[in-house]
């Protein structure tokens, strides 16, 4: 049992220093959210439901999200302004 | 019947924060203001009533009404003691009069400038009241948070968003360092409140403490810009508008060292109980580079708030230098150095956002021989620098007449002379930039002023460009500042009260005492100072006639021979530390990274 | 600096600051022999005393409350920070761009599933924010659950729905309303004279839904509060989006 | 509990930090700096568990088992929910702070977004 949660430690270690090292930053989004269920899943194997529930909630949907947005809105802001170049 | 005092300069900014919020797209610009003006007003009033009642009996103050079961802390406790009320007291007039400065001055960012505020000054309450450790940690995170958001309140320019992100990311480190060491203290007392935690410590000095006391000292260190951790303040302090850097650093900043400071007394006083020598010689390394690279950065920079800025930190590293002494009588010091500080600092950033709505521009070379007209204006900042050198009348003189009683007292004579050299450095070198600035801005005297890259970042002025007219409330909260950093010197309580609030900061057992029982244990102040006054008044004259000739030779560099052109040599191009000055954020998290190496394989290596 | 260079650096100091922490945490008691006595005494406590089943609620939301205070009051202030950020400037004209990236490509099978996810997801949260004191859960789950839901709306390339339920200035003032009321709850006490955050509801059955005295009303605060407050920072990254208007150069 | 595992979440929460810092030291684009910032929070969150972590010990939560019964430390469970609002909200607020700086300059790299130097 317990080198069940050894082993989803080292998972993290090795999945944290793949997020890390990810440069392309939409890859790195999904691996975020990878990461995110991960560490819910080692807070429910530890006996820490709460925490859990809130880093699914947070962690897998709500931070990658926001990361997706912020991009979107990135890169909608940098069509519009080519679209209006291409106009001028 | 518990007393409700100690919770309202909390509640009451908090509410209004969110009525504030909740009101904002009805509320007009002056009635916004007026609204944060008078909630901070209120919240002031409530933390001057608590300092009353503080300097009688310190308040402890159970959140929830949850009382400790034996020696377990079950809540969260406010230790409402003269020190912690008192600094309280200092956030809510600071709050107060930069509000009375931005009266429908700085654009408020669609009004939201104003719930902001309200945060911030909570957030500086609820972290020099509170007396658990974790509490410490969400209180300074609400204030980062609200700093990180008020610092980006410009957002027409991308220099803002610089400062404010990599003022962000480096906080937020350092917001997890502090974090990491309260887990560790946690994992080995059990205990989330201070006094606990420091009880049941007792003199353990093991690897784990040092390092938990090496995370939360350097986290605090990021926070208070001490060398290496100091990169953010520059940049954060040159976007921000007026009113926040007068926060900024006027308490912010210190309150970083306050928490060393509360720390280092309340839970590692033991640990350290035998290797009080070793811990002194870092603090003081730390320090003295802090001082050096302060102060020669302050006099190398040509954009008014960034110069400012590097006197903040010239100005905490000599604070640390003070704190490093250790004893009681040195936290007296250095608490006398942090109120009058903050008052300069604050009245020299007020003038400078003064300048900046007049003259439309904050870099030295475009304000060469603009500011003729404005007289008020030149005397409050000649006034200011003078405070800086710690000059005769001015309280920061006291420091320096403290300093030397303090070293004597923790039985460092030897080391007497060198801080005396250190606190007259760092007055030469911020007070001879003040006095620079001042001949070149107000008097348009000598050559052009030499410049910098960063001095060329364009800033925005804050206000609009119809009404360059300043009215007579804008100077009030300079003049206050000033006249409050000239008249704490002559009221006789203030000295007493100081040593003796001290006093009952550094005693650990009646910390404990206090926080269990509700009993205070009788203290005895420190000694005085007196006798070192005048002393410290001729080193002050010393030290403005100093800066006086070191801006002369800036100014008049073209009269002089090349030798002693000392000022245009300083003011050059110091490759070196410009360029680690390098506003890139990969950089400034690896000088973090350094620090924390050396602070802890030296606290580690050299205490064990 | 150029990149090698910091990087060389970073390779020094960075091992060593592992290596004090490593060295360090050597001396931490063994993995899983948690010592106490802090979380055990709580947790013998808070079934009797606060009639509260899942202790972590009951230190968040009562023993400790006042940190849960704080924090609500950090999200508030990001929230803020957020929408001032990404505000617009006042005299700046805004131009339509255009069906740019209007709408997802959504397929219809998609489209068919989402609505009942969406009353799925609304009723989960209103579940998890009710049984806070009880099982796991509480106001802030409930409230990013609750906001997903809204996302979900987008991502069924409803814009106008989505942009009802957000752009509204009701939102905002629920979230500033969801802030202070936490706030005003805890000053209530102070006016029988007892400290800030003290429970002055009836406890009730432990078990019951409407036990263990304020834990219910103020997880309900922070419900709405963190509801409000991500609808508002997804609506704020959405607004040019959605608008499809952005600031003229 | 095998010895070699006494220390294991530790070091694992330390090599979390140290890949944060790493990150955010190499780090060519904004957003990824934050995401390595997030990687770095996550180090206190083992960290948090870890100590709190009891052998055969139940979840704080009394619905369905006796009082009395051993558990895990409830506090760190708080205290790791008040920080998971930390991480989210500092997220926030930094992508905010990118995307503004992008729409201002255009640039999302570090070093290409220095005005202020020296």
């Amino acid at each position: 049992m317990i080198w069940c949660g050894a082993g989803i430690l080292l998972l993290l270690a090795i999945s944290g220093f793949a997020v890390v090292r990810t440069q392309d930053v939409t890859e790195q989004v999904i691996a975020l959210g990878f990461y995110g269920l991960l560490t819910a899943l080692m807070f429910f194997f530890f006996q820490a439901p709460d925490v859990a529930l809130s880093q699914i909630t947070v962690g897998a949907v709500a931070l990658p999200l926001m990361i997706m947005l912020a991009l979107s809105r990135m890169k909608f802001h940098k069509a519009t302004r080519q679209k209006e170049g291409e106009h001028d | 019947m518990t007393s409700p005092l100690p919770a309202l300069p909390i509640a009451l900014p908090l509410l209004g924060a969110g009525l504030l919020a909740a009101l904002r797209k009805w509320l007009s610009r002056a009635a916004a203001d007026s609204l944060s003006i008078a909630v901070a007003a209120s919240t002031l009033i409530s933390s001057l009533l608590l300092l009353s009642h503080a300097l009688q009996h310190t308040q402890v103050y159970w959140f929830g009404n949850w009382h400790p079961r034996g020696s377990v802390v079950l809540g969260i406790t406010f230790v409402a003691d003269p020190v912690a009320a008192g600094l309280s007291s200092l956030a809510g007039l600071l709050v107060f009069l930069a509000l009375i400065f931005s009266w429908r001055f700085v654009d408020s960012g669609a009004n939201h400038y104003h719930a902001l505020m309200l945060v911030f000054l909570a957030a500086m309450d609820g972290f020099v009241l509170t007396g658990d450790l974790f509490n410490m940690f969400v209180f300074f995170e609400l204030m980062s948070t609200a700093a990180f958001a008020l610092c980006g309140l410009k957002t027409q320019e991308p220099a803002p968003l610089q400062g404010s992100f990599n003022f962000a990311v480096t906080n937020t480190v350092a917001a997890f360092l502090v974090l990491t060491g309260i887990a560790l203290l946690y994992a080995v007392t059990g205990a989330l409140n201070m006094a606990q935690i420091g009880l049941a410590l007792g003199g353990r000095h093991d690897p784990l403490v040092l390092f938990a006391f090496t995370l939360l000292t350097c986290g605090f260190f990021i926070k208070a810009a001490i060398a290496p951790f100091h990169f953010w303040l520059p940049d954060a302090h040159a976007v921000a508008p007026t009113s926040v850097c007068v926060l900024f650093s006027g308490l912010m900043v210190e309150l970083g060292l306050y928490a060393v400071v509360r720390l280092k007394s309340v839970i590692f006083q033991q640990t350290f109980a035998s290797g009080e020598t070793h811990l002194r010689y870092i603090l003081l390394a730390f320090g003295g580079a802090t001082i050096l690279i302060g102060g020669v950065m302050c006099y190398a920079e040509h954009h008014l708030k960034r110069l400012l800025a590097f006197s903040t930190v010239c100005h905490t590293g000599l604070m640390l230098v003070i704190f490093a002494i250790q004893g009681p009588l040195a936290i007296a010091v250095m608490l006398v150095y942090l109120v009058a500080h903050a008052f300069v600092k604050s009245s020299l950033f007020f003038v400078s956002g003064i300048m900046l709505h007049r003259l439309r521009s904050i870099s030295e070379n475009v304000l060469f021989g603009r500011g003729r007209p404005l007289r008020w204006t030149a005397a409050l900042w000649f006034l200011g620098g003078i405070g800086l050198a710690a000059g005769p009348c001015f309280s920061t003189m006291l420091a320096d007449a403290g300093m030397s009683s303090a070293s004597e007292e923790a039985g460092i004579h030897g080391l007497s002379w060198g801080l005396s050299w250190l606190f007259m450095f760092a007055g030469v070198m911020t007070c001879a930039a003040v006095f620079r600035v001042g001949m070149h801005t107000f008097a348009g005297w000598g050559d052009a002023p030499i410049t910098d890259r960063s001095a060329q970042v364009g800033e925005l002025p804050e206000t609009e460009a119809e009404e360059q007219k300043v009215f007579w409330y804008h100077f009030v909260p300079p003049l206050v500042c000033i006249l409050l950093a000239i008249a704490l010197t002559f009221i006789p309580g203030w000295q007493y009260g100081v040593r003796e609030a001290a006093a009952r900061v550094y005693d650990q057992p009646a910390y404990l005492n206090m926080v269990y029982t509700g009993h205070s244990i009788p203290l005895t102040a420190p000694r005085s100072w007196r006798n070192e006054i005048p002393g410290a008044a001729i080193r002050g004259t010393i030290a403005v006639l100093l800066a006086l000739c070191l801006a002369c030779t800036s100014v008049f560099r073209g009269k002089l021979a090349r030798g002693l052109r000392i000022g245009a040599f300083l003011e050059g191009p110091l490759t070196i530390l410009r360029a680690v000055q390098s506003g890139h954020p990969g950089d400034y998290v690896l000088w973090l990274t350094v620090g924390l190496a050396v602070f802890g394989s030296a606290t580690l290596i050299i205490l064990r | 600096m150029t990149d090698r260079l910091r990087l060389a650096i970073f390779l020094v100091a960075g091992p060593v600051f592992m290596g004090l922490y490593c060295y360090a945490a050597m001396n931490l008691p063994p993995w899983g022999q948690y010592r106490g006595p802090y979380g055990d005494m709580i947790a013998k406590l808070a079934v009797y005393e606060r009639h509260a089943t899942d202790t972590v609620n009951a230190i968040n939301y009562d023993y400790r409350g006042f940190d849960t205070l704080g924090e609500e009051f950090i999200l508030f202030t990001a929230v803020i920070g957020v929408m001032m950020l990404l505000r617009r400037e006042k005299d700046v004209p805004t131009s339509p761009a255009g069906k740019v990236a209007d709408r997802p490509p959504l397929s219809e099978s998609v489209r068919a599933v989402i609505s009942p996810a969406l009353l799925i997801t609304t009723i989960f949260g209103f579940y998890i924010g009710l049984h806070g004191q009880l099982t796991p859960g509480g106001g802030f789950q409930a409230g990013v659950i609750l906001a997903s839901a809204a996302i979900l709306v987008y991502l069924a390339a409803n814009t106008e729905a989505f942009k009802r339920t957000t752009s509204h200035v009701a939102v905002e003032v629920v979230e500033a309303i969801g802030a202070a009321s936490y706030a005003l709850i805890g000053i209530v006490p102070l006016l029988i004279g007892l400290p800030l955050l003290t429970n002055i509801l009836p406890l009730g059955v432990t078990g019951d839904v409407l036990s263990a005295g304020n834990i219910a009303l103020i997880s309900a605060c922070v419900g709405v509060e963190v509801t409000a407050a991500f609808l508002l920072v997804a609506y704020t990254y959405l607004e040019e989006i959605v608008t499809g208007e952005i600031p003229e150069e | 509990m095998p010895h070699i595992l006494h220390s294991l979440p530790y070091f694992v929460a330390a090599w979390l930090f140290f890949c944060g810092l790493y990150g955010l030291v190499t780090s060519r684009h904004l957003v990824h700096s934050v995401i390595c910032l997030a990687i770095l929070q996550s180090s206190t969150y083992v960290l948090l568990l870890a100590i709190g972590y009891r052998v055969g010990g139940a979840a704080p939560i009394f619905a369905d088992i006796a009082p009395g019964v051993l558990t895990v430390d409830p506090v760190v469970q708080a205290l790791m929910l008040t920080d998971v609002v930390v991480e989210a909200v500092v997220v926030a607020l930094l992508l905010a702070m990118v995307v503004k700086a992008y729409e201002k300059s255009g640039c999302v790299s570090p070093s290409e977004l220095r005005t202020m130097r020296g």
